[in-house]
C-alpha cells in the first residue's frame, strides 16, 4: 500500500452503503492505492458536511498558453490541511462525437492523469467534456502536450467561447437518427476549434445536436443553438408490423412499460388519441396518417419502432437560444429554421452560423448570452441579421399587444409631415 | 474498410485523429512534455487546434458495420435494449450507472470488462451512464453476470443495469462541494442519496414514464435543471458578505455593480481607519434574489453560508417533443435545509413525489403532463406539498403564469372557504 | 309589492331611486334648473351622488314576479329566446340590432314599441343590443311582425332580430370619427359596412360557435377588442408631428416624455426665431411604435394621418371560460388602408375568416380554439392570409410566444425548403 | 320641417343601404326633424371620411361643479363649417344595472337631450354608461340639475376615478346566475359614488359582476375588478332531461346551432369528450360528474341547460387587474380569491377592495392601472397588502425561475453575518 494518509470521514462514510455506485469508496480505493488527492478530497468533502460550505476558493484564471479556455482554476481554502489539493485545477478534454472511447484510449487517459493528476474525473461533464478533476498548474502545459501528441485529443472550451459540441448516439445504434449526430457533431467541433479555444465571443456558446425530436442530449433546453433532426416527407408504415402490435405480438415502446400491468394494448387510446394533432385513424385493420398534419412529436413511432419510422427526406430544424436562467431566466431555444439539409459539408448552416455569430459579436454585450441578445433585439432583428424568412412556424402565437414597429419605407407618403398642412386642415 | 469511414476521411484530409490507435497505442512517455514544451519558445512542437479523434474508430465492430442502419430496436429488459439492423445483425446495448465522479480505476475496470466482452469499446450516454455492446445472447448473459459481480468495499454496485424505458435514469449533475467555487449544496452526495433510495426505480419498467432528475448545486445551473421531471437544486438565502477589505483589490466594482439583475448593488465610498476613503459596495438586502451572479464576477462578495443555503426542488420539466413541447421544471418547494450526508428531507420529498406521481399519471405521461392534466392545485393537494408564495412567479415574465380564468378546482386550499 | 323589491329597498334605506315613476312622470320643467342653480352658490339645491335608479322598478312584471326563480331558456329562432321559470311562468326575449349610436327619436319608436307589446320595458344588452319582452307567443309574433316592418328611409331595418346562439352579432365598438380625437379610423361607418356583410350570419344560427366581433378606433381599445373572436384595430403608423410653438403652452413636457413606454421622447431646447431658447421635444423615430399615448399627454403631438392610419385586424380572443380560459386576440393584419365609407378590404377580409373559421371548425370551437388546434401556420395558410414579421411579438412578454420545440406543422411557408 | 341646413354628404350616404341599422338614416331623419347638430356630424363625418383623419381637437377639461369626471370635453376643429357642434361634449350617465328602462323614463331624456344637447347618444357606452353625445359647456349644469331631479340619474365616471360598474342581466332573466349580479352592481354604485365622483386613484378603476363564468359582462377582460359568479357544491342533474337530449327531445345548447346539420346529438363527443377536465361520463343511462374535479367551465350545463344547473352553494371568484394595453400590453382579470360569498351588504368584498385601493393609492403611479401596479410589485405583494392567503389557485403554474425573494426573518440565523467568522472558515 502507498504512503498515504487517510483522514477521518465518518459523513462521507455514509455514502458507502446503498446499491447506487458510491464514490465515496471509488475515491477511498483509489485514493488507498497511491493517490492522495483522493483521500484529501474526501477530507475536504467531509470538512463541507461539517459546515455546509464548499471549501473552493472563487476560481483563479489559469490555463494554456494561446488558449482562453479549456482549464477551469481551482483552490483550496484549507490548503494547509488538505495539502495535495491545494491547487485543483479540471481539465476539459473534447469528448468523441458520442462518447465511445477504446480500452486502449481509456487506459492511456488513466495513465497520463494517474500522472500528472488527481487521478478523479468526470466522464462526462454536463456539457459534454471529458472533466480532468484536479491538478496543479505547473501540469498544465505537459497535461496539454501529453493529451494532443499521446490522445490525439484536445482542450474543451470554457470562458466566453464556443464550448464542446455534443450530440447523441445517432445513427450509431438509434433507428430514429435523422441526420448523422454524431458526424455533425464532429464536424462543428472540428470546423470551430478556433472559436473553441480562443474567445472572442460576448459569453459562451453551445452547440448540441440530437438525430430526432426526442432530443436525446437536450439540444433545445441546453444549447444556444440546437440541431435536431426531422423529415418532411411521409412517417413509413408496416401495417402487418401495426396489427403484430395491435394483436399484441410485439411490445408497445419497445418493451419501456414491462414491469407493469397497464392492460392490453389499445392502439386507440395509446397512440391514436394521444397523437397531439390527432391527425391518425383506423380505417379496417390500416393505421392512417395524414401526415400534413403531423407535427412529428415521435409518439407514435416511439411506440410502435418495428411499424413506424421517420420519413426519408431528412433535414434538421434548427433552434436557437437556450440558456440556463442567469441573468434573463431560463430560455428554450426558439425555432428559426424549419428544415434545413444537413450534408457535409454543411455550407449552408454554416453560414447561418457565421451570420448570427457576426451579429451576436457586434451587438451582444459582456456576459449576454445569444437568447439574451434575441430577446433584447427582438426575433425581427435575428430574422433580418440572418437573413431568414419570417413565417408562423417560428412562433407560438401571433402577437396579442398591437405594438407594432413600422419603417418609413413601408408607410405611404413615408414619414415626413408638414405641421402647417396638418394645422391647416385641423384647427388647434 | 468501412465505407462511411472512407467518406468521412476524405472530407477531413489526413485529420490528426483519423489513425488514433497509432498514437494510443505507443505506450506513455511521461518525458514527452518535457522534452517538447520550452517555456521560452511556447509554440515550439505544440499541437492545437486537433480537436477529439474521430469517433468512429472507436465503435464496436457491430456498429461499424450497421452504422446508420438500424431498424427498430427492444428494451429485452430493464438496462438491455436489443438493436435490430436492416443488415439482420442485432446488437444488445447494455446500460449501467454511474457516479460519473470516478477514479482512474474504474475506468480501468470499465476498460477490462470492455475487453472482456465488447471488443474493447465502451461509451457513455447523454446522462453519464456507461454502455457495453455485445452481439450475442450468450455474451450478454455473460456481460450482465460479470457487471452483477462488481461491487464496491461497502456494498454498493459498480456497475448497476437499467435506466432504460419508463425508469429513473441518472441524475443528471454538476460539482457541488467536489469542486466549485459557488455551490448552496453537494452534487455527489446528494445524488448517490437520491439514487440509493431510488434504486427500485432504476432497474425496473413501472413508472408511468420516464422521470428524468438532475441536479444543480447552485442558480447557475450547470445541471440544465430547468426542463427536468424533478430538480433538485441549490438555493442561496442569505445576502452576499462584502469584504470592504479586499474587494477593490480583487474585483472590479463596476462589474460587480452590472452583475446585478435586479439592481441591488451600489457603489459607495467608506472612511477608512487611517482617516482615508475606499471605494466598496453596498447590497440593498430587500432587492436581493441570492442568484450570486455577484459572487461570481467578484470574489469579496461570498453568499455561501451553512445555514442560509439549502436545497429548492422543480417538478414537470421536460425536453423531449413527444405528445408535449418541452416545458420548464417549477418550482414546488422553495427551501429543504442542507443535510449531509444523506439528505434525508429531500431524499423523502423526491420518493413521495415520485410515488404519487406514480400512481395517479397515465401511461406515457410525464411528471409535468399529469400536473397540469389534474392541475397544480390538485398536484399540491396529492403530494400534500404545502403551498407558498415563494411558488409565485415575481420575475421579468411573471404575468404569464397568473391565473386568468375563472377555471380551477376546489382543493385542500379553498375547503375552508 | 315584490318581496325582492322590499328586501333591497329596505339595504338602502329611502333612497332618491327607488320610487323612480314619481320622478319620472312629472312632465319635464326645462327651466327648473336656472330655477334651482345659482353659479355663484353652487351647492345650492344641487344633488349629488344618487347613483342610477333600482333597477326593479324598471323590468317587465313576468321578470319582476320570476326574478330568481327562472330554470332553462331555448332559443326558438335567432334573435328569440324563451325562458321558463320554476313558477311554470314563460318570457320571450326578443333581440334586435342597433347601431348604438342612435337619436332621441329612434329611442321614443323603442319606448312605442315598449309600450305597445312590453308593459313599456326595454333593456340594452351588454353588446348594444335591444331586448324586448314578451310573455306568450301570440305577442311574440306580433312583436316580430311590427319590428319587421320598421325600416329606415334607406332601407336598412330599425330592428333586425338576431344575435343569438351561434351567430355573429353586435359588434362592439367607439367613436371613431364621431367623437374622438385620437381615432385611427371610424368606428360606426365601419361596423354598418361589416354587419351589412355578415348580416346572414346575424340572424341565423349556422357557425360553429359565437364569432364575437370588435372594433377599437385606436390602441386605448375603449372597445376591449383584445379578446374577442375577430378584432378589427384603427392603428397609426407615423410617428407623432411636435409642434414646437404650441408644445410649452399646452403640454406639460415632462409627462409627455415619460408617457412613451419606449422612451422614445426627450426633452430638447431650440433656437427660436428671436434668439431666445424654447424647449420641445423631439421623437426617436425609430423607436416609435404609435401607441399614441404621447398624444393622450399632449395635444401638441398629434399621429393622425389619412396615409399612414388604417385598420389592423386580430382573432382568436374569447372572453369565456367555456371549455378553454379567455384568451387573447392576436395581430394576424398589421395594415388595410382606410377605405371610406364602406372600407370594402376590411369588410372582404372579416367575410374570409369568419367563412374559413366556419366552414373548418368543430361544433362549439370558438374562432382561438380552432387556430390553435389546427395550428397558427395553418391559419395563415387556410385563410389565405400572408405572414409577415409584424405579427412576431416584440413587446415585453414575447420570449414567451417564441417557437420553443421541433413540433409545428409543413405549410405552404415550407413547402420550398 | 324645421329650419336646418343638410350638408352634401355623398360618401356617408351609401352607408345608407344594406339591412344593418343605418346610423347615417337615424342621423339624418334626426336632424332634418330640427336637430342641426345631427346634420353639421354627418357634414364633418364626411370630412372626416374625405381626409381620414378626425376633426375633433383634443379634449378639453369642463365637468360640472364639485364632479371630477362624467363629461368628456369635445371640440370640433372645423367650427366655422359645423357650428352647431363646435363644443360637442359628451355626458356621461349611470345606466340601470341591468339595462332595463321603462318608456317613461326613456321619452324623459329625450326630452332634455333634445333640449339640451344633440340628440344623439350612445344606448350605451362601452363601460356601459348611458352617453349622451355632444353639448355646449353652458349646458353642463342644467343637465346636471334636469337628470339628476327630474330623472332621478347621476353622472358616470371618467378620468382617474371609478367608473360606473356594470353586470350582466343575471338574475331578472337567467338561470346560470349564481350571484345576484344586477343587485351587486347597483350597491357597487351606490357605496361608491364618492369614488365615481371625485378623483382620488392613480388611474381609472373598473367593477364588472357577471352572474356565472359564461361572462356576459366581459369581467375578466374589462374590468380591474372582476366579480364572477360560481358554485362550491355539485352540478345539479336532472337524469330524465340527459335522457331527453340524447334521444333529441330537447335540443343540444338550446337550439343555438339550429340553422346547420351538424347531426344527431353525441353526448359523448360534444359534452363529455369536450368537458376541459375529463370530469364526465356515462354510467348506463346516468350522467355522472366528478365535481371535484369540475373547473365549472359551464360547457355541460349550455349544453344541456334543462338536464344541468350549477349547484346551490354559491359565491363569487373575485379576479383583478384586466385592462387594455396602454401602457405595459393588455391584462386579463388574475385570481385573487377562489371563493366569496356575495350577499348584501356585502362587507367581506367591500372590506377587500378597501385594502387593494388603499395599496393602489399609497402606491400606485400616476396612470398606472391596478394591473400594472400588480405586475410591478407582484402578487405576492398583493395577497400581502389584501391579507390573502397564497394558494395554487392564483397561479396558472408555478414559478419555473429560481429567483425567490426570502426576509431575514424566514432564514435561520437571519441575515447578520460576520466577515471574520466566515473566513476563519474559509482562506480568501
Ligand atoms: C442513450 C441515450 C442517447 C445517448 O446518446 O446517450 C438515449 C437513448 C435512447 N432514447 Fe433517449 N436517450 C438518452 C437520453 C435522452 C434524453 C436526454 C436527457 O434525459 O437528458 C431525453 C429527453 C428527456 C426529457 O424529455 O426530459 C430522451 C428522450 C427520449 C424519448 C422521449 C421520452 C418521453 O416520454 O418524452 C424517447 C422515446 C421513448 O422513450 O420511447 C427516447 C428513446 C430513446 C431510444 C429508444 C432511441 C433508440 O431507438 O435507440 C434509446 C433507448 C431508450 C431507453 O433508454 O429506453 N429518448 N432520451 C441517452 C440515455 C440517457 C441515459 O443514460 O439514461
Ligand atoms: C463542469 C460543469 C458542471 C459539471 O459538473 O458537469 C460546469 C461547471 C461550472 N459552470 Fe457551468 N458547468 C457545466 C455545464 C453547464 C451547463 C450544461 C450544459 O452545457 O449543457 C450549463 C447550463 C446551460 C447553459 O449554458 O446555459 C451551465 C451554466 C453555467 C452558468 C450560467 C450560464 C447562463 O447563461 O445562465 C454559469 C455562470 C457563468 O457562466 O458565469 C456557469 C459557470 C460554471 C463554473 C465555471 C463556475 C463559475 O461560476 O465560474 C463552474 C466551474 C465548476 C468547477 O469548479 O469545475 N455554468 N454550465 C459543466 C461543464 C463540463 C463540461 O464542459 O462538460
Ligand atoms: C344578453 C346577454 C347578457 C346581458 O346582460 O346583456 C347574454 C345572454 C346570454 N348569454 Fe351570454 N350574453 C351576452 C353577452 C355575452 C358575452 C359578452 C360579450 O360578448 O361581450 C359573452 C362572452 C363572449 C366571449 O366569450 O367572447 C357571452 C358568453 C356566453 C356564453 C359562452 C359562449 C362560448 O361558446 O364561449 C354562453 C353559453 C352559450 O352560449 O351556450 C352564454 C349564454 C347566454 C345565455 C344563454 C344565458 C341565459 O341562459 O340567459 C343568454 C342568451 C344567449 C344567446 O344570446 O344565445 N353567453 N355572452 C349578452 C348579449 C350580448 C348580445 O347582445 O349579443
Ligand atoms: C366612450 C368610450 C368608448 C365608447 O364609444 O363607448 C370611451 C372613450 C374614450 N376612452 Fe376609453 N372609452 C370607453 C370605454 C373604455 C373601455 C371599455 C370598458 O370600460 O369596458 C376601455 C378598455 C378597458 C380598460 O379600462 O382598460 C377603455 C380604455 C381606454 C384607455 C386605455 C386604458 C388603459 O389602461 O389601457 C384610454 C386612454 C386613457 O385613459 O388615457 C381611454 C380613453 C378614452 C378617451 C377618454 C380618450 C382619451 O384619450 O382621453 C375617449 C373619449 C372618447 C370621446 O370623445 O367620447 N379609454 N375605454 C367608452 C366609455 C363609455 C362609457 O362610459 O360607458
Ligand atoms: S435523439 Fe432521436 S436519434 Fe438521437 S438517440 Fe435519441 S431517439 Fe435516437
Ligand atoms: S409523430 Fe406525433 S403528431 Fe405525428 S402522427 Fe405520430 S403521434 Fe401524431
Ligand atoms: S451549478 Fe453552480 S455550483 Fe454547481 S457546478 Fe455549476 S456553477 Fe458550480
Ligand atoms: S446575489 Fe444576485 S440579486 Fe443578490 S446582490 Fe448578488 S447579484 Fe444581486
Ligand atoms: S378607442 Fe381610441 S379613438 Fe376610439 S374612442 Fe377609445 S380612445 Fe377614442
Ligand atoms: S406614439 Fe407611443 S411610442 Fe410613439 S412617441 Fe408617442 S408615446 Fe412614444
Ligand atoms: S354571465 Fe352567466 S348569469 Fe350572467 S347572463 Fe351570462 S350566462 Fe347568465
Ligand atoms: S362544467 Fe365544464 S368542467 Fe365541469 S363537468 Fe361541465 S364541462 Fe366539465
Amino acid at each position: 500500500m502507498a504512503d498515504v494518509k487517510k483522514h477521518d470521514t465518518p459523513m462521507c462514510d455514509e455514502l458507502k452503503t446503498g446499491n447506487w455506485p458510491s464514490f465515496v469508496d471509488d475515491l477511498e480505493q483509489r485514493g488507498l492505492a497511491g493517490k492522495q488527492e483522493c483521500l484529501d478530497l474526501l477530507g475536504q468533502l467531509e470538512l463541507s458536511y461539517k459546515h455546509k460550505e464548499t471549501h473552493w476558493k472563487h476560481g483563479g484564471i489559469v490555463g494554456v498558453f494561446g488558449y482562453g479556455g479549456g482549464v477551469i482554476g481551482r483552490y483550496s481554502d484549507v490548503p494547509d490541511k488538505y495539502p495535495s489539493i491545494a491547487h485543483f485545477h479540471t481539465v476539459r478534454l473534447n469528448q468523441t462525437s458520442s462518447k465511445f472511447y477504446s480500452s486502449a484510449y481509456l487506459r492511456k487517459l488513466c495513465e497520463i492523469w494517474d500522472y500528472r493528476g488527481s487521478g478523479m474525473t468526470n466522464f462526462h461533464g454536463s456539457t459534454g467534456d471529458i472533466i480532468l478533476l484536479g491538478t496543479k498548474s505547473n501540469q498544465l502545459e505537459p497535461i496539454f502536450y501529453d493529451v494532443t501528441h499521446q490522445l490525439g485529443t484536445d482542450l474543451g472550451g470554457s470562458g466566453s467561447n464556443l464550448r464542446t459540441p455534443a450530440g447523441c448516439i445517432g445513427k450509431s445504434r438509434c433507428e430514429y437518427a435523422c441526420i448523422d449526430s454524431e458526424a455533425i457533431c464532429y464536424d462543428l467541433t472540428q470546423t470551430f476549434q478556433d472559436e473553441l479555444h480562443r474567445p472572442a465571443f460576448p459569453y459562451k456558446f453551445k452547440f448540441k445536436v440530437s438525430g430526432c425530436p426526442n432530443d436525446c442530449v437536450a439540444a433545445i433546453a441546453r444549447s444556444d443553438c440546437s440541431i435536431i433532426g426531422t423529415w418532411k416527407d411521409d412517417i413509413r408504415i408496416d401495417q402487418s408490423a401495426v396489427q403484430a402490435y395491435v394483436n399484441g405480438e410485439l411490445k408497445p415502446n419497445a418493451g419501456a412499460h414491462s414491469d407493469r400491468d397497464w392492460g392490453k394494448f389499445d392502439i386507440q387510446k395509446e397512440v391514436i388519441d394521444l397523437c397531439p394533432t390527432k391527425c391518425m385513424w383506423m380505417e379496417g385493420k390500416d393505421l392512417k396518417i395524414d401526415n400534413r398534419e403531423c407535427t412529428r412529436c415521435m409518439h407514435c413511432i416511439n411506440i410502435m419502432p418495428v411499424a413506424l419510422r421517420p420519413g426519408v427526406n431528412t433535414g434538421a430544424t434548427i433552434l436557437l437560444g437556450a440558456k440556463a436562467p442567469i441573468l434573463d431566466g431560463a430560455q428554450l431555444s426558439s425555432l428559426a429554421i424549419p428544415f434545413i439539409r444537413m450534408e457535409p459539408p454543411y455550407d449552408e448552416f454554416k453560414d447561418f452560423v457565421g451570420k448570427i455569430w457576426d451579429w451576436w459579436m457586434e451587438e451582444g454585450k459582456n456576459r449576454e448570452r445569444f437568447g439574451e441578445l434575441m430577446q433584447r433585439q427582438s426575433l425581427q432583428k435575428l430574422i433580418k441579421m440572418a437573413e431568414l424568412t419570417p413565417i408562423p412556424q417560428m412562433i407560438k402565437e401571433p402577437r396579442s399587444n398591437p405594438y407594432v414597429f413600422w419603417s418609413a419605407e413601408e408607410v405611404e407618403g413615408g414619414w415626413e409631415r408638414d405641421v402647417k398642412a396638418f394645422r391647416s386642415r385641423h384647427a388647434a | 474498410m468501412n465505407e462511411y469511414f472512407e467518406q468521412q476521411k476524405e472530407l477531413y484530409g489526413d485529420n490528426y485523429g483519423f489513425n488514433i490507435s497509432e498514437i494510443i497505442n505507443k505506450p506513455y512517455d511521461k518525458d514527452l512534455p518535457s522534452k517538447l514544451y520550452d517555456p521560452k519558445k511556447p509554440m515550439q512542437n505544440r499541437m492545437t487546434d486537433i480537436g477529439p479523434p474521430h469517433f468512429f474508430q472507436f465503435l464496436p465492430p457491430v456498429i461499424q458495420r450497421n452504422h446508420g442502419k438500424w431498424k427498430h430496436h427492444e428494451i429485452v429488459q430493464p438496462g438491455v435494449i436489443k438493436y435490430v439492423s436492416e443488415t439482420g445483425e442485432t446488437c444488445f446495448a447494455v446500460r449501467c450507472g454511474s457516479a460519473r465522479l470516478i477514479t482512474t480505476d474504474l475506468i480501468r475496470e470499465i476498460a477490462e470488462i470492455a475487453d472482456k466482452f465488447c471488443d474493447g469499446s465502451v461509451r457513455w450516454t447523454t446522462r453519464n451512464n456507461i454502455e457495453f455492446h455485445v452481439e450475442t445472447e450468450g455474451q450478454l448473459r455473460a456481460l450482465l453476470d460479470d457487471l452483477n459481480g462488481r461491487k464496491f468495499p461497502g456494498g454498493s454496485s459498480k456497475f448497476p443495469v437499467g435506466g432504460t424505458g419508463a425508469s429513473v435514469t441518472n441524475i443528471v449533475h454538476t460539482q457541488g462541494w467536489v469542486h466549485c467555487h459557488t455551490p448552496a449544496i453537494d452534487a455527489s452526495g446528494v445524488v448517490k442519496a437520491v439514487m440509493d433510495d431510488l434504486y427500485e426505480y432504476f432497474d425496473s419498467h413501472k413508472l408511468p414514464a420516464q422521470v428524468r432528475i438532475a441536479l444543480a448545486c447552485c442558480l447557475n445551473m450547470c445541471g440544465a435543471v430547468h426542463c427536468s421531471d424533478i430538480a433538485i437544486l441549490g438555493v442561496h438565502r442569505k445576502p452576499p458578505l462584502v469584504e470592504d477589505d479586499r474587494i477593490t483589490g480583487v474585483c472590479e466594482l463596476p462589474l460587480a455593480v452590472a452583475a446585478c439583475p435586479t439592481g441591488a448593488i451600489r457603489p459607495i465610498s467608506i472612511d477608512t481607519e487611517s482617516g482615508g476613503k475606499k471605494k466598496t459596495v453596498r447590497v440593498n438586502e430587500e432587492k436581493c434574489m441570492f442568484c450570486g451572479n455577484c459572487y461570481t464576477m467578484c470574489p469579496a462578495m461570498p453568499l455561501a453560508d451553512g445555514e442560509g443555503d439549502g436545497v429548492a426542488i422543480l417538478v414537470g420539466g421536460k425536453i423531449s417533443n413527444r405528445i408535449s413541447a418541452p416545458k420548464f421544471s417549477k418550482l414546488v418547494i422553495p427551501f429543504i435545509p442542507n443535510e449531509p450526508p444523506r439528505w434525508d428531507s429531500t431524499v423523502k420529498i423526491v420518493r413521495n413525489i415520485v410515488e404519487v406521481y406514480s400512481s395517479s399519471a397515465n401511461k406515457y405521461e410525464r411528471l409535468g403532463e399529469w400536473a397540469e392534466r389534474i392541475g397544480w392545485e390538485r398536484f399540491f393537494e396529492k403530494c400534500e406539498i404545502p403551498f407558498t408564495e415563494k411558488s409565485i412567479d415575481d420575475y421579468r415574465l411573471a404575468y404569464d403564469t397568473y391565473h386568468t380564468t375563472t377555471q380551477f378546482k376546489w382543493s385542500i386550499h379553498t375547503d375552508n372557504l
